[in-house]
């Protein structure tokens, strides 16, 4: 028996960017993270801040628009929003591992209960592996949600006991966005916030290594 | 767009409780946020901790917080020459009084904004400053633990802010205001100026608006010596 | 007035020796010093431990280095997936890598700027960045000791410098070129113009002349994806 | 008997002026140091430094001309030369204990043979006392002098075995120029350098607690 439909990449961002408040401060890391600052609720402004140096990032750059001196972190061409500013590397990280942003996102490989992430490298991989600004921003940002698939290709949970790949971060995880899920890390284990339409917290469980609470109703991911 | 300017002084300090941790810029009389200051004061504010390069100059900058009686606790480079009010009270052990080294001193607030738990430095080291901090060698050199400091407000002074909190500070009036913009919960700025988003050229931009929580426009009041 | 300004690329770098610890500034293809790293590889040097945020993409940037196996230690925090060179060459020995969170690169720099001997941070705890250095609780904090990273050489890149080496960056190229000129014995920064002392305004310079040493004017060699 | 006339604090200055080059970076504290700018030799561009953020300072300000936020470390309006920068105080002293400045010249109490320093607090004088940048400049100095008379009004020596006073630094002081000699510390102690005409090597000692090392013949303190 086939699964039951999942949401799409752009659906997990979509929900992700019901996560950000007006004047909220945000990082958004590789991967499905870097989709939300497509979806952000009319009405609401929210600074994008990149590692490399930027606060106020806009949207990526158009054809013939582009400035290789004005790129975010995935080395992209973008545009600046008025009251965007600029400084050194140094200062981008104290403001991520100082606690400064309101909310990172990030994407995952892997998700223990008690929130370690790992995202930076896949064991068995060649090569050194790419850590980039994500042990950062794990480890000093306010609030952290992690969007993600909930399973691997091969269906294997990414919402695990304790993580088998390389960490990226211990107990940094607020939240957890995935395709079937919206799940908070709580003190006292995984809390079900939310289960994609159509699936029941029995059929979320069964996807995932790691116990979910459930507090009552569980509603539908809504995605505003 | 969140609203982060204040029409007056007094309602930008009006919920700082007695008993804050406090900092305040300024340097040589240049760049003290003396109009908050003034409020903070007018308040009646009391046992507030003070980190600040200085003690006032008589009952100018910090000066009148030591002269009524508001400060409990001060952290402080250089007290000063002329700092009366603050020197009277700590002879009657009113104020108690922690001596930094100003580097130091500002290292300790970069270290609380930028997320770290402490760093080894050389300075002090065979000092009264290193009473009661670890000491160990590194590569050789005796170095001391110094902790970070962070406060819950941080009261600046800024020449220009754009509506979002960008901050351009004039000639030597920048000095601890940035730094200290950084290391606390809640900076609360008082510019000359506040100028339209956009008017700062974004590579010009010394503190950026993610570090500045209140903006009040205030103009006049200087203590030049 | 001593004089910083190099006529040619190659007199720029003629000096540096093999073996020597070079900081090369750039992020994201922006702001990297794609002139004077071809007069590095081209002069032949050998045997240097580069420290970049990246190890190039294909053969731009300090990817012609790894090409031409001119590096025997690299201290990166994100190689890149299209750092083909380094790849091969790591993968077969000939060069050795450090890993370090990006945050953390930059901080180890600004350290060895600064003259301090090391920081504690939560940054890598209980992941394998923290094999080998040492770890305690402070704060009840888990935290690990990072070294400062000096370098002898940083070959960076600027917009302008005016004749006695304060300099301003364009746009997202500022990322590491500041911070390295601060963290080497000898700052080496290739820039689009050179202007008149005074040009720029004193509030506006990013790197003050002190840590500039060698100013060269270069153009038009960008690697952008 | 008096003693032999001694140099004046402005020679002092004139003569700690000598030891800065064409180009270097200089700190100059409270103090007989802050005549030096003064005395400059002619043809030599010296970049001043001031702790609370200035790269380039100029003479003093005119009457008149005073902008009270242009001010240097001891509160004196100043004016800039061509090429000057500001930056904040964290950075300013970054560049003086990251040994970025090639001289700082700082006043003293007492100065021992290994080079301590003592001058921010005298024994017994009442408050706490002020630091200000003095910890942080000695502690990075590449080349630290000291200008100060060589004794106290009473007579005392300055030039100590080992500081009584409360110490700013250790083992930091290279070089000590006073009204009597100019005197360089060394691994294997204090070296006379120079000594003001018309004074002996052996003068200069009984003026001096701390053994001075004389190195054949010792020349007249020269003032340029």
């Amino acid at each position: 028996m086939p699964d039951k439909p999942r949401l799409s990449r752009e659906q997990i961002a979509q929900r992700a960017a019901r996560e950000l408040s007006d004047g909220a401060y945000v990082n958004l890391g590789w991967g499905i993270p870097n989709l939300i600052a497509d979806y952000l609720p009319k009405g609401i402004t929210v600074y994008f801040h990149s590692e490399n140096g930027i606060l106020g990032m806009g949207r990526r750059a158009k054809p013939g628009e582009e400035d290789y001196d004005l790129v975010d972190a995935m080395k992209v061409p973008v545009t600046l929003i008025p009251g965007a500013s600029f400084f050194n590397q140094a200062d981008a990280h104290l403001m991520t591992r100082g606690g400064h942003l309101d909310v990172a996102v990030l994407g995952g490989f892997q998700v223990s209960e008690k929130g370690d992430l790992a995202n930076w490298k896949i064991p068995g991989s060649k090569g050194i592996g790419n850590i980039g600004g994500a042990m950062d921003i794990s480890a000093g940002a306010k609030n952290l949600i992690v969007c993600m698939e909930h399973n691997t290709k091969d269906g294997a949970p990414k919402i695990v006991k304790q993580c088998s790949y390389p960490l990226t971060g211990i107990e940094c995880v607020n939240t957890i966005i995935t395709d079937l899920a919206v799940i908070d890390v709580t003190k006292n284990g995984l809390v079900l916030r939310e289960a994609a339409p159509g699936w029941s917290p029995e059929e979320v469980q069964a996807k995932t290594e790691a116990k979910l609470q459930v507090r009552g109703r569980v509603p539908e991911i809504n995605l505003g | 767009m969140k609203q982060k300017i204040f029409s007056s002084l007094d309602a930008a300090v009006a919920d700082i409780p007695d008993g804050a941790r406090i900092m305040f810029g300024g340097f040589g009389g240049a760049g003290f946020p003396n109009n908050l200051i003034q409020a903070l004061s007018r308040k009646g504010i009391k046992e507030i901790t003070a980190i600040s390069n200085n003690c006032g100059t008589r009952e100018g900058e910090l000066g009148i917080m030591f002269k009524n009686g508001q400060v409990r606790h001060v952290v402080a480079a250089f007290p000063g020459p002329h700092s009366n009010y603050f020197q009277e009270r700590y002879a009657k052990g009113e104020v108690t009084c922690e001596l930094v080294p100003q580097g130091i001193l500002c290292e300790r607030m970069r270290a609380a904004a930028a997320g770290l738990l402490g760093f080894y430095t050389t300075v002090g080291v065979g000092t009264e400053v290193a009473n009661g901090k670890e000491e160990r060698v590194i590569d050789g050199k005796r170095c001391i633990l110094e902790k970070p400091m962070h406060a819950d407000f941080a009261l600046i002074k800024a020449e220009k802010a754009d509506e979002l909190g960008n901050l351009t500070y004039r000639l030597a009036a920048r000095n601890f205001n940035p730094i200290m913009a950084m290391a606390a919960s809640t900076t609360i700025v008082e510019v000359d100026e506040i100028v339209p988003v956009g008017s700062i050229e974004p590579e010009n931009v010394i503190t950026p608006a993610i570090f500045v929580h209140r903006i009040v426009q205030a103009k006049g009041l200087r203590y030049a010596g």
